[in-house]
């Protein structure tokens, strides 16, 4: 046995691991997860709007909804509350008018 | 859907006329007699000329239909506009299936569809102006006023 | 076999620290002959040994080599002038033409005895399982069979340098170079050594060999010695 | 600027290889002027140990082009959501300046630095350097296009601004919209395929006259770039019709994702690696009579022709069966 | 060719036998390589994940969400307002929603309180997620105390629990019948926290949130695309902003390779040496440092990269839980739905191997071309 020879083999065992990873990712991917079918269930009947990642402030729970003058969030790039807060940006449209938005495109596949 | 899909289009695609309920979705499979787009993936835009054998064909929207509909000598051979039974269009605001003799359509809008612009079908001639008004478009027509003239002025 | 034609080797030109290794030196290499550079050190034996076979470029002079196969360059009457080869091309001829035996041995430490041997060959992209049989054959032939799996490090001196005699025979030179071969050894294993010379010289190699040790240069073996002293060929050579 | 993970690995790639050519640049300068193959001297052993780095340097950034390639579609990809309109890479690469002459630059960087390393083997098989001026010349060349490059996707990333209205490759790449994507977009369709069909089709019987009698390299090679500027033409302008089935989508990009089979690769791949063997096939015409490679380059290049005709090949038949078992008709 | 394959192969040989003879410095090296990998990874598979999985899960939120804002500050909405965006085509419900905030001390958890229109849910009871039953240590049939506005105890049975699958999203919540949720926070009963809407074709949404921008100035519409949009802004910029962090262990790693690769010691130029003296040439030699670097930089990439996977998706990202969680005691139980595509893997591939090589590059070069006569002059 050669060095390379095992060494090819590990290096092959580790490729099959890796694409073990990939083809599972995609098929668990295809099909609907049981999870997100009853996480789906619930945002739909209470109307729900945000995941319940960060619970520490309400700027963090409904992340979507946050307000353009939270405490803290005073501005974009202020590490204003360590853990989370270097997760949560304020969300997009709270620096521009939603409402002057363009019609959407046509949809393409 | 996707790749598999395809594979098998062409079996689907030879299958011309297909019995559809009324307001029943079409297969994942079933594609646009005109432009060979799969219907299902524009749900929204969904247009259906119904024969009066019980077949049906099935448009990714109204633009397609109008455009078999006009000829339909080369679109479904051997039949002739008497023998539609029924025109199924999808009413935009609503979204639900209407009847495409007395819908109203507004060309010329911002709106585009799967296949750039449409025909935009309301089922209210309220609904019409008001969406005309709203999204820039320029005029409203009956069902008979499409002719190949007025598709042709829809690229 | 090998011209060499007033050859020289600065190192370090135009440098303050410039040294001149070798000094126009001439002489010619026969074939299946066993010649000796004789001197002390420091009088550019090494050098004379590193520019003969390919190892570097002399500053100025040619190097004639004869019979000598090598693909795609140009062998004007059947002599190659390895002078301005890119070292690519020296290291393709050095490879397949010369076989080195260094003072040090120069043997991998860490490495088994018989992977040391089969080392020169790796680059060749020969088949692996033949270089590995002719690198035990080698071993057999030197007696050192049962250290092949062996890391080098435990090996004698004389066991060391039969390992590099091995090693620069495992791709079949037409050229032996040893470079003050009997340095690191007793006298017995010193004679040991020339007798092997010898035998590798009744099969047909061409033998160069650096040495200071009278036991070499003295040995009714050698067909022919030069001496060199400060890079310079002296007196004449005696064949 | 954008904050996301494949933008920082882009631009810090695109500083690496930028940086990398800028140092093989400054050896390559230094060859040209100073390099003397009779002289033994120290200089020159210098010089000639730094033609392996210089390879070295330039196989890495190949290397490195080609994976920030891929990335920098992919990024482009996965950041349409931020932008309104853009539905794809198409649309994104229109955010901001500088989005699709970066993808160009990358794609003809690609292409130069595998025949430069083309050059490069062929250079190492002579005994006498026989490429040395050519090929840093060459590289002369190269580097200041890859620091544009790096330039281009730095402005390109640095102007993307979340919230800009931008077009997707609907209305890109559709008929009746200017500009060269809009053209080739309206490209007839049947035009457009016998210009593909007779491209590809000169390109082989060029490689089959190469192969039996070693002449027409500069044929082969001019054809080749056509066959890849024509291939990629064709894509926009009718294999992706075919592809996608929907005869409004001319985007080159859609056919790169999961739905299409990841088709685009195959398409692109064989593209990139045709164009880089049959350019490197008639860049290396010039140096055929040399003495030092009379033997060695004639049997690379019959390698180099028979790699570019494989992938031209395999190109064509790809796009053969593509439009063959597509149930798309077009126009009424 | 296969002279080409079996040199490279007998090279690999000995590259693989000079690694194992410095073991204990190369397997240091690995093991920093694999975990710079590791965390990389991890982290842009996370951010993959909860990215699509936001997307999924969200898919049938409210297509509008009608907040209003007074002085700047989210305030309730009248209920007035509900019934003349009813009004406007295309429309297909509003439904007004209560919800808001409650901080209990005792326990130290923010919960979600809102108002549930199941009529299956009488007044005096509550539905509670499996994280703030798990926190409170209830299981249905027990009693909850909620504190009102008015300093009076709320006492609610626990009706139910929310299934655990639905931690992602309401692992938090407080179900409460509208009586009860009004009578909590004092809420005005002609006023509710904002307006969920829905429309039939979700084209038409920008036009109708244009158009109650319009009648309500104060009025601050939210579209679904912008919620979703929230997400990939969250786990892109701060995503990135950790990249950039961790660019700089990756560029610390490339430092200490760099140093490693051209601090050769004198053993190993000395074997350089003898290589190149007994018949390898330059680039045998660069082969030899470019394997050495690949078996290192690839066994780092795979193994960093499988472990980050284990990580991520088997065990829920427990490394990253406290970075989530913050200082609130409440987080979801979750399993992330596997996410590796070709943009994450060229990405980390960019990230970690090119990097290393680039840096081993030029060390690795100088170490090749060591004259080769310098072994015989030594």
């Amino acid at each position: 046995m050669r060095r390379s020879d095992l060494f090819l083999g590990l290096l092959a065992l580790q490729l099959g691991l890796f694409l073990a990873m990939l083809v599972y990712a995609r098929r668990a991917g295809r099909g609907v997860d049981p999870g997100v079918a009853e996480c789906r269930r619930w945002v739909a009947e209470l109307r729900l709007t945000d995941l319940c990642l960060f619970t520490e402030a309400r700027y963090t729970r409904n992340p979507a909804l946050a307000d353009l003058h939270t405490p803290f969030q005073d501005h974009p790039t202020a590490l204003e509350h360590f853990p989370s807060g270097t997760l949560v940006a304020p969300p997009p449209h709270l620096t521009s008018p939603h409402a002057w938005h363009p019609a959407p495109n046509p949809k393409h596949p | 859907m996707g790749r598999r899909g395809r594979w098998h289009g062409g079996l689907a695609a030879a299958i011309l006329a297909l019995p559809l309920a009324a307001g029943q979705a079409p297969s994942a499979r079933e594609k646009c007699p005109v432009c060979g787009m799969f219907v299902a993936k524009y749900p929204d835009w969904m247009a259906v000329l119904r024969f009066k054998d019980g077949s049906a064909l099935a448009f990714d929207g109204p633009k397609d239909l109008f455009t078999a509909y006009l000829d339909l000598k080369r679109y479904a051979p051997g039949r002739s506009p008497a023998d539609v039974a029924a025109i199924e269009v999808k009413d935009y605001y609503s979204l639900r299936v209407v009847d495409g003799f007395r819908a109203v359509f507004v060309i010329g809008s911002d709106v585009a569809g799967p296949m750039g612009r449409e025909l935009v079908p309301f089922a209210e001639a309220g609904d019409a102006a008001a969406f005309l008004k709203d999204h820039r478009g320029r005029r409203s027509l009956r069902f008979g006023e499409v002719t190949a003239a007025v598709l042709r002025s829809l690229p | 076999m090998i011209e060499v034609a007033n050859v020289t080797k600065t190192y370090h030109a135009g440098r303050p620290n410039a040294y001149t290794a070798v000094d126009g030196v001439s002489l010619a290499i026969e074939r299946g002959r066993l010649t000796v550079l004789k001197g002390p050190s420091g009088s550019g034996k090494t050098t004379l040994l590193s520019l003969v076979g390919c190892m570097a470029r002399p500053s100025s002079g040619r190097i004639h080599l004869r019979g000598v196969k090598a693909a795609g360059l140009p062998a004007a009457g059947g002599a190659l002038e390895i002078t301005s080869l890119p070292e690519r091309f020296l290291t393709e001829i050095r490879r397949a033409t010369f076989g080195f035996i260094f003072q040090h041995f120069n043997l991998i430490k860490g490495v088994s005895t018989l992977e040391n041997v089969m080392l020169p060959a790796y680059p060749l992209g020969g088949d692996p399982a033949a270089l590995r049989r002719r690198a035990g054959e080698l071993l057999e032939r030197f007696g050192l069979s049962r250290h092949a799996r062996e890391p080098i490090d435990r090996l004698s001196g004389g066991e060391l340098q039969r390992v590099a005699i091995a090693r620069a025979l495992v791709n079949d030179p037409a050229v032996l170079i040893a470079d003050e071969p009997t340095a690191h050894l007793d006298s017995h294993l010193s004679e040991a050594f020339m007798a092997l010379m010898g035998t590798f010289k009744e099969g047909g190699r061409t033998l160069l060999i650096a040495s200071h040790d009278p036991l070499v240069y003295d040995s009714p073996l050698v067909d022919a010695t030069h001496e060199l002293r400060d890079g310079r060929l002296c007196g004449k050579a005696s064949a | 600027m954008i904050q996301q993970p494949g933008v920082l690995a882009l631009l810090a790639a695109s500083a690496l290889v930028a940086a990398f050519l800028a140092l093989a640049a400054g050896f390559g300068l230094r060859i040209l002027r100073r390099w003397d193959l009779r002289s033994g001297s120290d200089l020159q052993l210098a010089l000639e140990r730094e033609t392996y780095l210089v390879s070295t340097l330039v196989a890495f950034a190949l290397a490195a082009e080609v994976v920030s390639l891929f990335l920098f579609v992919f990024t482009a990809d996965g950041l349409h959501g931020r932008f309104a309109g853009a539905m794809c890479a198409a649309g994104t690469l229109n955010a901001a300046p500088g989005g699709y002459a970066t993808l160009l630059l990358k794609v003809a960087n690609c292409l130069l630095a595998g025949v430069w390393l083309i050059l490069n083997h062929a250079d190492t098989r002579g005994y006498d350097y026989p490429l040395i001026r050519a090929k840093y010349a060459f590289l002369l060349v190269l580097a200041p296009l890859v620091w544009v490059e790096a330039f281009l996707a730095f402005r390109y990333f640095t102007g993307l601004r979340a919230e800009v209205i931008t077009s997707c490759c609907g209305s890109l790449f559709s008929q009746g919209q200017g500009g060269l994507a809009g053209d080739l977009a309206a490209w007839p369709e049947r035009t457009a395929m016998a210009v593909l069909a007779a491209v590809l089709g000169a390109l082989f019987v060029a490689g089959g006259v190469l192969l039996r009698t070693g002449r027409g390299g500069y044929a082969f090679g001019l054809l080749s770039g056509l066959a890849f500027l024509a291939g990629t033409a064709s894509l926009v302008s009718f294999v992706s019709v075919y592809l996608y089935e929907l005869p409004t989508h001319h985007c080159p990009f859609c056919c790169l994702q999961a739905e299409y089979g990841h088709v685009g690769y195959l398409l692109y791949g064989t593209l990139l690696g045709g164009g880089i063997a049959g350019l490197g096939t008639g860049a290396l015409m010039p140096f055929r009579r040399r003495a030092s490679l009379a033997a060695a380059l004639p049997a690379l290049q019959r390698r180099l022709v028979l790699a570019a005709l494989l992938a031209f090949g395999l190109f064509a038949l790809v796009v053969a069966y593509q439009v063959a078992t597509s149930s798309l008709r077009l126009g009424p | 060719m296969p002279g080409t394959l079996r040199r490279t192969r007998s090279i690999l040989d000995f590259a693989l036998a000079s690694l194992l003879r410095r073991k204990g410095r190369n397997a240091a090296l690995l093991g920093v390589y694999t975990l710079v990998v590791f965390v990389a990874a991890s982290l842009v598979f996370f951010t993959q994940a909860v990215k699509r999985e936001a997307h999924q899960v969200l898919a049938d939120a409210p297509g509008l969400v009608v907040q209003r804002t007074l002085a700047g500050r989210q305030d309730l909405v009248p209920l007035a307002w509900a019934d003349w965006v009813r009004g406007l085509r295309g429309v297909r419900s509003v439904r007004p929603r209560w919800w808001g905030y409650y901080y209990d001390g005792a326990f130290g958890a923010n919960f979600t309180v809102q108002a549930s229109e199941d009529a299956a849910l009488p007044a005096g009871s509550a539905r509670i997620g499996a994280g703030a039953a798990r926190i409170l240590r209830v299981k249905e049939g027990d009693l909850i105390t909620l504190r009102g506005h008015d300093n009076l105890p709320l006492l609610l049975t626990v009706q139910g629990i929310l299934s655990s699958d639905s931690e992602l999203v309401a692992s938090d919540l407080l179900l409460l019948p509208r009586e009860d949720f009004q009578t909590l926070f004092g809420l005005p009963p002609d006023q509710a926290t904002d307006l969920a809407v829905d429309v039939a074709n979700p084209r038409e949404l920008p036009t109708l949130a244009a158009k109650i921008a319009e009648r309500y100035p104060e009025a601050r519409p939210i579209l679904h695309s912008e919620i979703l949009r929230t997400y990939d802004a969250i786990f892109d910029w701060r995503g990135g902003l950790l990249v950039a962090v961790l660019m700089i262990a990756v560029l610390c790693f490339a430092i200490f390779a760099w140093d490693r690769a051209a601090g050769l010691s004198a053993e190993e130029r000395r074997e350089i040496g003898i290589l190149k003296s007994i018949g390898w040439e330059t680039s045998d030699v660069l082969l030899l440092k470019l394997l050495e670097g690949l078996a290192v930089s690839l066994t780092a990439f795979l193994s960093g990269c499988v472990l980050a996977y284990g990580h991520v998706f088997l065990f829920s990202a427990p490394l990253f839980e406290g970075a989530l969680k913050g200082w609130s005691v409440l987080y979801p139980r979750y399993r992330l739905v596997p996410v590796v595509d070709g943009y994450q893997l060229s990405l980390l591939f960019l990230l970690a191997v090119v990097p290393y090589t680039a840096a081993t590059l030029i060390p690795g070069w100088r170490a090749a071309t060591v004259d080769p006569d310098a072994a015989m002059r030594s």
